[in-house]
């Protein structure tokens, strides 16, 4: 363990923290981005340049974006004071332990995940998207047909709007 | 007796009786006020695109009075929804000081450089409207001379205005002020003229009554005459690089229609009453002034949206030099100023007059009511850029914040003259 | 006076399409039963004489001359207010009186007491047939308790800022206004200051001018803290 | 010439050279970092004197000239003046954001600029994924703005941020797409490659840029118009749009502050036109084969200069879209412009092997006349002109 890598994953746990703590929704969502831009230079340090740039560029520049706008826009001002772990707080740590427990016994025990890593700078772009273009074609034709439905459905609730308030004036 | 007023009510009863008295004004009961809300029954409010209901929480902003874009301390109150205006409401007075009051603790020739500082922009039109009205008050010829004088500074103050203004909206849409710089190159040329015809460049107070201050000093008409023919040059310019423009297409077509029976129920005067398609210029319907001299055309729009209203101010100025080329060429000699007037001690006799030309902005009034004093007893200005804020909600309103901007550039405020 | 009306700086347009004053007059009061209309005469311009409308009619009245077809005035131009102190007027009489048994002529003077007004006055003109001006006027009852009149915003949307600007700086109460504010002054004052009898406040240069006029005044409003 | 040429590598490695060993690698990371952020605040410097200037000029004034010969030394004043004013933080704002966003504004924007080639075997930082990366970093600055527009508490400020990140999102959508036909035509994201791409001239005479494509052509057009946007400048300069909402997010920003916002906008210029350059005209290589004596570097900051006077241009003529129009133009222009753009380019590439006579010129009708006929379908769709028709007026005597 390097001290590089120390020093993201303490800046990382922090910034995920903060991101369950702190009272501010904004502040709260600031935090994650903080989070997410750890774990982007986490894989930057493992030589994955790729993922590293998408995981910016679509954690920290969209959907932390949409958090924050989907907070301004529907004025997440009025829980302020409340922070946004999940409650009752046994709920939230039986949930996190389960992921975690999950994660370490995947690594642990699966015979895949034991394969060595590969060296640095292997992470070749173009076998990337050999690898996603040939081998994972329909999962991630999958994904993107998920993607679009979701967008569909959320233009579609977006647009009906059953419980728009009566104007005031 | 103590059921609120009710003036419709009062005439049915006395349609129904014959025979009502004023005094059947119910004098004890405390003054009741409607409600406010749109009463006006003449014409509906002004056909602005289809308000949806809100579909978010109606957000207040009140923009200026220190807004960059507000052409002075102006306020408007604004209730957004999203990006639409749901309600505007213009604020002012921070500019005032009363200048009706001053005017009626001062002598009627004390008014004259006041009047400057009305419609700073102006201060010529400002100049000759109060005059035409103290001359109508006390029944003054003006010689030929100084009518000519009148016409050629009050079209070029139509010019500054008008090159100005445009200069303005279109800063106010963003052209980081190339179109306001080359404006006010040609605003400076015809400042200079001012300069040297009257000692000041913006607070001219040159007009008299009964004629002007002094005449044209020597080859000011030379001057005078060079400035009016590169005008056009000007013009050609300023359409070359912007009238055609998709940006500026896009932004002020269809923005802030005035319908023409709102515009002259509500007053609108000048360059926006005539974007309605009103065919109403006090040049040509008083014909104040020697103004029935000259041939021009009065330039008429169709849509009565901005881009109207830019382009009145651009066929306005064309229109103006052809005046200007005219009365240069056809001023005579003689004097200036009816040697009669005395204009210290000037006392009209008893009564009342309003006076009104077509300034610039609109029609500019004086109304003046003597009690055979030194001082007017009253003292009023009709002020256009004032009155012609009336509709400036209507205009605004489904339209967004940005296009409030530039609606709101294309009424010409001065706040001097809005605030008095 | 009549020499303006031929001098070409006279604005009185084409006023010629227009019924004298008098069967104007007399036009309004047939078709506006009940309504009271006297002709205030104006010796400095005399075709800018002026009506004066009593103010339960004068909504009536304004909308005949809006949508009488010859009349057409569809165009409020100037709304504006004028206070009217109350007007001494002193009349020397010669009377006879006994005094000490005789008869004695003396001269005296009565003073007339006409009570004060405020007026609103209104110019009209048409842009569709372009003549004017008509001149309204509706006066108050006094100066003091009973300042209303009717509101001809809803006739000419023009008068709206008018009016409440006559409101602001007069006290005029306009019946029927839709949106009766203060608009010049800020909505905390409480005068009127155009009226002719009103005195400014002797505080209003208070904030730190150091003039030795307006200090000791400001004082007295405000004793300051450390100094009273 | 050569030497010329690779004046500064060879520079950069004589200092690293008299390190020992261990030493050298973090060495030569100081060394670019310090040129990158050196060359370009001085680069920040200059453009602000030649926009004031060219203004100026354009506007028929002398701009600066006060402050050392023809006023040269201004952006040096300024920058002084920004230093001492006082640095203001709103009672009710957040400290802690408010602080962070200006140097969160800028630091991302430094970053994008270390992947830029600007001369032969000169780049910082040759990233694999080099092209995303630089995008990547652009999605950071979004979240700069929108620190600076919450943390202001300042009505404008939250609007404008907003407006801003709106703006941006939408325009990132065609800027990355525009940037990516590019990638796909080279197969591969790194700057370096996509400049080597371009290598080689046209009947030995007219570079092989991007450019010169019908693909390219409309590319460029494309990816310039988002680049606008991007950055904020006009006719797209809503975000700060002055008569509307002021200064939008950095309202409530004073003193140094301030001047990192400037520093950061301009800095975003330079990486998008920086970017342009590299996707498009070449990057650091001449556009004439008998031009290349001249020093790449120096090809690479000419083309930046141009970049910038053209800015500086659209920025003295153009009057401001309005915010649902600068969306629409996004989403019903560029997006649909872009993705034709691909087919374009696959056409292009597909007809690449064609042995038929005047199979060059064939290639270009192809590919070329699909984004024409696109261009006019769409940009008479949404042409206002087409909504209005011309106007008459009609003159009173």
């Amino acid at each position: 363990m390097s001290a590089t890598f120390a020093i993201l994953a303490t800046w990382t746990v922090l910034a995920a923290l903060g991101a369950m703590a702190l009272r501010k929704p904004v502040h709260a969502a600031l935090s994650l981005v903080g989070a997410l831009m750890g774990v982007a230079f986490t894989y930057l340090n493992l030589g994955a340049e790729f993922i590293t740039a998408v995981q910016v560029l679509v954690y920290v520049g969209a959907v932390a974006i949409l958090i924050v706008f989907v907070l301004q826009l529907t004025r997440g001002e009025g829980v302020e004071g409340e922070s946004l772990a999940v409650q009752p707080a046994s709920l939230g740590l039986g949930i996190a332990l389960l992921v975690t427990g999950g994660l370490i016994a995947a690594v642990v025990f699966l015979p895949d995940w034991r394969a060595a890593w590969p060296e640095k700078g292997d992470v070749a772009l173009k076998r990337l998207g050999e690898v996603l273009m040939n081998r994972y074609v329909v999962a991630l034709e999958a994904i993107g047909l998920l993607l679009t439905i979701a967008m569909i459905g959320a233009v579609l609730i977006a647009l009906k709007r059953p419980d728009s308030q009566p104007p005031e004036s | 007796m103590s059921k609120p007023l009710d003036f419709d009510a009062a005439e049915q009863l006395a349609m129904a009786t014959g025979d009502v008295e004023p005094e059947q004004l119910d004098h004890d009961a405390p003054v009741s006020l409607p409600p406010p809300g749109p009463r006006y029954e003449a014409v509906p409010r002004a056909a602005s695109p289809a308000i949806p209901e809100p579909e978010g929480e109606l957000l207040e902003v009140s923009v200026g009075p220190h807004h960059p874009s507000t052409h002075g301390v102006f306020r408007m109150n604004v209730v957004l929804d999203g990006e639409k205006i749901v309600q505007l409401k213009p604020v002012f007075g921070y500019l005032h000081r009363n200048h009706e009051k001053l005017g009626e603790q001062t002598t009627y020739l004390g008014n004259m450089p006041y009047t400057d500082r009305l419609d700073y922009f102006c201060s010529l039109s400002n100049n000759w409207a109060y005059a035409l009205a103290v001359e109508k008050l006390a029944g003054l010829k003006v010689p030929e001379r100084a009518e000519y004088i009148r016409v050629i500074t009050a079209e070029l103050t139509r010019l500054v205005n008008h090159s100005s203004l445009v200069g303005f909206l279109l800063h106010d849409m963003g052209t980081m002020g190339t179109p306001l710089m080359y404006a006010f190159r040609e605003r400076e040329k015809i400042l200079d003229a001012f300069e040297a015809l009257t000692g000041a460049r913006m607070m001219c107070n040159y007009h008299r009554f009964g004629g002007c201050r002094v005449d044209l000093p020597p080859g000011w008409l030379d001057q005078v005459r060079t400035i009016v023919d590169n005008f056009p040059r000007f013009i050609d310019e300023m359409e070359r690089l912007l009238s055609e423009n998709e940006v500026l297409i896009a932004r002020t077509h269809g923005v802030g229609v005035l319908p023409p029976e709102l515009a002259v129920n509500a007053g609108v005067t000048g360059p926006s009453l005539r974007a309605s398609g009103i065919n109403y210029d006090l040049r040509k319907v008083d014909r104040y002034g020697i103004y029935d001299r000259f041939q021009f055309r009065v330039p008429l729009g169709e849509k009565g949206d901005v881009y109207d209203r830019y382009m009145m101010r651009i066929l306005e100025m064309r229109e103006s030099v052809k005046i200007l080329q005219q009365a240069l060429r056809d001023i005579p000699e003689g004097p200036v100023i009816d040697p009669k007037v005395r204009l210290r001690n000037f006392t009209p006799p008893v009564g009342e007059a309003y006076g009104r030309i077509e300034a610039p902005k609109g029609e500019l009034g004086f109304y003046l009511i003597s009690d055979g004093s030194k001082k007017p007893y009253r003292y009023r200005i009709r002020p256009p850029s004032f009155i012609n804020l009336t509709v400036l909600e209507d205009m605004c309103r489904g339209h967004t914040l940005a296009d409030a901007v530039i609606i709101l550039g294309a009424v010409d405020i001065v706040l001097g003259e809005v605030d008095r | 006076m009549s020499a303006c009306a031929s001098s070409p700086t006279s604005g009185g347009g084409a006023s010629g399409s227009l019924p004298s004053l008098e069967a104007l007059r007399d036009r309004l009061l047939e078709a506006v039963p009940g309504a009271q209309i006297q002709i205030q005469p104006n010796p400095a311009v005399p075709e800018q004489s002026s009506l004066v409308v009593d103010p339960a009619h004068a909504v009536a009245v304004a909308r005949y001359l809006r949508d009488a077809e010859d009349l057409r005035l569809d165009y409020c131009s100037n709304v504006t207010g004028v206070d009217w102190l109350d007007a001494f007027t002193e009349e020397t009489v010669t009377r006879t009186r006994v005094v000490e048994g005789r008869e004695v002529t003396v001269e005296e003077t009565i003073r007339h007491r006409r009570p004060g007004y405020l007026e609103v006055v209104y110019h009209l003109y048409s842009m569709s047939l372009r003549h004017g001006p008509v001149i309204l006027r509706q006066r108050t009852r006094n100066r003091v308790d009973d300042t209303r009149v009717a509101s001809l915003t809803p006739v000419w949307r023009s008068a709206e800022f008018q009016e409440r600007e006559v409101y602001d700086l007069f006290g005029v109460q306009f019946e029927g206004h839709p949106d009766l504010r203060r608009i010049l002054m800020w909505d905390e004052f409480a005068d009127h200051p155009m009226r002719k009898d009103y005195v400014e406040p002797d505080d209003y240069e208070y904030e730190p001018t150091p003039n030795a006029e307006i200090l000791p005044k400001a004082r007295r409003h405000y004793p300051l803290e450390g100094t009273a | 010439m050569n030497a010329l040429d690779q004046l500064f590598v060879n520079l950069k490695q004589a200092i690293v050279g008299w390190f020992p060993g261990e030493w050298r690698l973090g060495v030569s990371v100081v060394i670019s970092a310090a040129a990158i952020v050196g060359v370009y605040a001085g680069l920040f410097a200059i453009t602000t004197w030649i926009e004031r200037k060219g203004l100026g000029r354009i506007q028929n004034r002398p701009g600066p000239n006060r402050v050392g010969p023809f006023g040269l030394l201004q952006p040096l004043a300024d920058g002084l003046k920004a230093l001492i004013k006082e640095d203001i933080i709103p009672q009710r704002a957040d400290r802690l954001v408010h602080t962070l966003a200006p140097i969160l504004a800028v630091v991302p924007v430094i970053l994008a600029l270390a992947v830029i080639p600007v001369g032969r075997n000169m780049v910082a930082v040759d990233l694999q994924a080099g092209l995303i990366f630089f995008f990547a970093m652009g999605g950071v600055k979004e979240i700069a703005v929108f620190m600076a527009g919450w943390g202001s508490r300042n009505a404008y400020s939250l609007l404008g941020s907003m407006r801003a990140i709106a703006q941006m999102i939408s325009y990132e959508m065609p800027l990355v797409l525009s940037g990516l036909v590019v990638a796909m035509a080279v197969g591969s994201l790194s700057l370096v490659d996509i400049i080597e791409a371009q290598a080689g001239y046209y009947g030995g005479v007219l570079a092989r840029w991007h450019v010169f494509t019908p693909w390219g052509l409309a590319g460029f057009l494309l990816f310039l118009v988002a680049a606008t946007a991007e950055a904020n400048r006009t006719p797209f300069d809503l975000p700060e749009g002055e008569s509307e909402i002021i200064a939008g997010h950095m309202l409530e920003y004073s003193g140094f502050k301030y001047a990192l916002f400037f520093l950061g906008e301009y800095m975003g210029l330079f990486g998008m036109s920086g970017l342009a350059i590299t996707l498009f005209l070449g990057g650091w290589r001449a556009p004439f084969s008998f031009l290349e004596w001249i020093p790449s570097w120096m090809w690479f900051f000419g083309k930046l200069f141009a970049f910038i006077a053209f800015f500086v241009w659209l920025r003295g003529t153009l009057p401001r879209l309005r915010a649902d129009q600068l969306m629409e133009f996004a989403w019903k222009f560029m997006l649909p412009m872009v993705l034709l753009d691909v087919v374009a380019l696959a056409l292009w590439q597909y007809t690449a092997h064609w042995s038929v006579p005047l199979a060059g010129l064939w290639r270009w009708v192809l590919s070329g006349g699909l984004m024409f006929v696109a261009y006019l379908g769409l940009a008479r769709l949404i042409s206002p002109r087409r909504r209005v028709g011309p106007r008459t007026y009609r003159f009173a005597e």
